[in-house]
């Protein structure tokens, strides 16, 4: 059953009690998502220290379980990350919610993988794809510290 | 025909969803079809096609005499005084645009003030904001009370002198509350002010009556009345259809055509440019005589007592909130479940066969006032059961086990 | 599939007319329907019937990638750039209206000037009148010589350092004559100036690539591509798209709504305010498919004989003179028969079963330049064969001897 | 056979030679009609003297053959009668085309009615009714002096 696919506990828990929500201290980076069908807003903030490791990573927001669940579990999986290797994570995530069936990064330990794995289950609805990408899109935009708001139509 | 044999009237109640029944409480959005509007398209496309009005040939007759029978049908179903105060438009938002624009051209002026309400759907906020930036006119905005409703007397009060036009709904698509229309235009017609309504709502779910409302513009959806998509009616009483400039220009709306100079045509021409929705008009006469067959008063009796239970039904469902608690309401149960965001809700409603809506429903300006970012909204059309409602609640008590609450 | 046996793949052609076979000359008002398209109407309101984009419910989630599709394959046969420059409208004439309106808001200034042609549709005039109208521009018309056609060079005779958009059709409907749309827009953009194509005949009768003929707008009118009616589509370039206004506002084409500001939507939906004619559009992803399949090649050369034949049939018949003698031509047949008003010639053979349009056929300006009040016109499509216009022939014949005529 | 009804040799011949085309001299009273629909357009002129009787009349314009006829034929008919009796037979014009099989105007001899009979046949061609109406409309538009342009359309 494909339901119990999409809300596996650990969304729940994340969705019900997400980490990382805030302005992390002394962030450096920023940038706004939203997605105009839902009305889902995300803001995510970024620290960058001078060798481009992820010092500190948080999100504002409001959404439903799977995108507050999605921030919560990226926010937790980037943080200590450098640079590369977060975009490389970013972009693994995003073959996974489309396509891929598998996550291919080597940046990502076993009990990671696990957690995003979990995301993995929104694939088989569409319309609510958008909300499990929008903190990543959003994230990407952040590192390029883009003023423009992120939307995920089209 | 019987109100509770129509379900049977409308093919898809045949198909499944994941398996399961459809319970389709989507109606606020856009109606299912019944079996003889969806022939009548098949017949008239199969059998007697042709575009109206511009050939003299057979079939050109033919089309030209059944697209005018419904304007006929309209004009008998609300109760407009005149055959010609009826034009066919893509839907209600461009019926709306048209009286923003064409009032927008000849009658506003600058500082003009145009008043609607925070209940009103995009479609009738954003035409009139165009204005607020073309002609710099203002909107103000008739609040909500606490049940959801606006009342003749919020109404009254945001009335200033340089107030020109009160644009409301009929019947809100989020609290489901139904405006006093009548009341309105006599107060807005005793200071020399024009009534639009957004007749969506109320089209499909109240028995109207143009000489009786008495307001001066009045927008429809066809496709929310169980008709075809791409169609709409504006209802405009005929002296300001007469006075005010056309909307779009093209073919079948002009008089005589110089290099130097155009002339109209006359109503409803002048306001139908180009080839019109012809097949969907055509079968909109069969969604009208269908719902003349059971009879609006059945109608609105049957989805009155919908209303009626599902509310008792979500009242006594613990976590869920209703939006709003109108006294007088129709076709819709908005609300929002504690802990659970409204598209994990519809989500999970849909695995059962029960569709909703999640999402603010257009109405961005209401969602932003109740301070919530979305809301579902179960709404009924004339095919729904109390079964139906039971199953909502059903669903919504699944949706409550997988999120862990009780 | 082989074009034929194209005819029996439109149901309408099993009808009778007074007893007659049906002779459909009259497309170029209105094209029959295949069975693909009506069947495809007919099950998505009987299995699949939900409004798109808006709800996240199973039905609503297949309408949606449904109605995207149609998008995707009208920008495949086109040969647009970007699916995001395909907006879907109720017709042409409202895709013209869109870039008349749009374009006058934000880009013309007065005392700019507009140039078409005397072979205009009043649905590529009346929407630049209304703008000589309201921004006080100016609008010149490129005229037709012997032959009905536009010249390239008369276009640049008539082009001066004011001239801010060429509008012009692709195909008349009167003459037939095909205007050179990709060296007018090459000499067009030379100059800065925009091009806006109608191509409510060039899209049934013509190969068609935007990248190609490189124009800034592109306007088609569904019911006449085997399509449903209500339906249009406007081609525009992205850059235009992306920086002119919106038309319509309402549902859907909007990002933030507040009591004092709004932003729209990205493209497509910043242009389809509203809820769209959504099982037109779907639809009309098998007109597509089923011209694709035939092969537009095919379509061109199978109607290029039929122009070529009726053309040869109708020089023979004395008293018949044909409108225009363009070089290029496709599409159409209009004439006049001394000595009898095309309306009598249009009733006369209606009787014998051959469906013709007579009239001005929206070019008033085309006719008076001809200084003809009305003509005749047999329009062809993918459907008709040479035995139609033998048949078009006799009935002109029977319509000569009734009014005593040789 | 239908046609054969509506293009009668009667109509043919006087849509052919319409009488009384021009303007009538001294005419005091005129009235213009327009049919959008196929670009017909009439111009009637009426001449009547003290006693409302309606010395001369004549139209301008162009059109069908039952557009030409019927004004032809109108023109013929309404000559010679006052002003009362020609709207009478205006009424039951109308109504023949409209409805009433016969014509019952006591102000028409025998070959006069035939001569308007000739006009029936138009009511089996709905969209021909506007072409036979037009000069009729126009001419109860001209005894009433109106400037307004009759226009047939709905
Ligand atoms: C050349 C041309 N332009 C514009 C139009 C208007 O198209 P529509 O009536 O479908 O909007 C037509 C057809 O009537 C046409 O033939
Ligand atoms: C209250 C209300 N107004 C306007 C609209 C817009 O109607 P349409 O989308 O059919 O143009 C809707 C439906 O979406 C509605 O519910």
């Amino acid at each position: 059953m494909n339901l119990k696919e999409l809300y596996q506990e650990i969304i729940l828990e994340h969705g019900q009690n997400p980490r990382n929500l805030g302005k992390t201290d002394g962030f450096n980076k920023d940038a706004k998502g939203h997605n105009p069908l839902c009305g889902d807003n995300v803001h995510v903030f970024l620290k960058l220290n001078g060798q481009k490791i992820v010092e500190g990573i948080s999100f504002e927001g409001s959404g439903c379980a799977i995108s507050m669940a999605s921030a919560s579990i990226m926010t937790d999986l980037i943080k200590g990350k450098n640079e590369d290797e977060a975009k490389e994570i970013i972009e693994d995530f995003l073959g996974m919610i489309k396509k891929n069936p598998e996550l291919r990064s080597e940046n990502l330990g076993d009990d990671e993988k696990t957690k995003l794995m979990c995301l993995s289950g929104v694939k088989q609805y569409p319309m609510r794809v958008k909300c499990a990408t929008l903190s990543w899109h959003t994230l990407v935009s952040a590192f390029e510290n883009k003023k423009e708001l992120v939307k995920t139509e089209n | 025909m019987n109100i509770d044999l129509v379900k049977k009237e409308f093919p898809i109640f045949d198909e499944k969803i994941h398996n399961n029944d459809l319970v389709y409480l989507d109606s606020a959005n856009s109606s299912q079809k019944p079996k003889v509007v969806i022939d009548r398209i098949n017949e008239f496309y199969t059998k007697q096609f042709s575009n109206v009005g511009r050939s003299v040939h057979y079939l050109a007759v033919a089309a030209t005499n059944l697209y005018e029978n419904t304007r006929t049908s309209v004009q008998r179903f609300i109760n407009a005084k005149d055959k010609n105060e009826i034009v066919f438009t893509k839907g209600a938002t461009e019926a709306l645009n048209l009286v923003a624009n064409t009032l927008g051209q000849n009658y506003l002026q600058e500082g003009d003030e145009i008043l609607i309400t925070e209940l009103e759907h995009h479609s009738n906020y954003v035409p009139w904001h165009f204005l607020r930036k073309s002609k710099n006119i203002k909107i103000n905005f008739a609040e909500i009370n606490e049940e959801g409703e606006i009342t003749l007397e919020e109404i009254e009060k945001k009335i200033t002198s340089k107030t020109k036009i009160i644009s409301v709904t009929h019947l809100s698509n989020v609290t489901g509350a139904i405006l006093p229309i009548k009341e309105i235009t006599e107060l807005a017609h005793s200071k020399g002010i024009i009534v639009v309504v957004d007749g969506c709502q109320g089209a499909p779910h109240l028995k109207l009556d143009m000489q009786d409302l008495d307001c001066d513009f009045y927008a429809i959806s066809c496709h929310k009345m169980y008709g075809p998509t791409g169609l709409g009616v504006l209802y405009g009483k005929k002296k300001w259809l007469e006075e005010l400039p056309p909307y779009q220009g093209g073919g079948g709306m002009i008089n005589e055509v110089k290099k130097d100079r155009i002339s109209y045509g006359d109503l409803p021409n002048k306001y139908e440019a180009g080839t019109m929705a012809t097949a969907q008009v055509i079968a909109f006469d069969q969604s009208i005589k269908f719902l003349e067959s059971i009879g609006i008063d059945n109608v609105v009796k049957h989805e009155a007592e919908l209303i009626e239970y599902g509310q008792e039904l979500l009242k006594k469902n613990n976590s869920v909130k209703l939006i709003g608690n109108p006294k007088n309401k129709g076709g819709v149960l908005s609300f929002t479940i504690e802990g659970i965001h409204p598209h994990d809700v519809a989500t999970i409603l849909d695995e059962d066969g029960v569709a909703i809506r999640a999402g603010h429903h257009c109405c961005q300006i209401l969602h932003d006032k109740l301070n919530i970012p979305a809301s579902s909204r179960a709404s009924v059309g004339i095919y729904n059961t109390k079964d139906d409602l039971d199953k909502l609640d059903d669903a919504i008590n699944n949706c409550k086990k997988i999120f862990n609450l009780k």
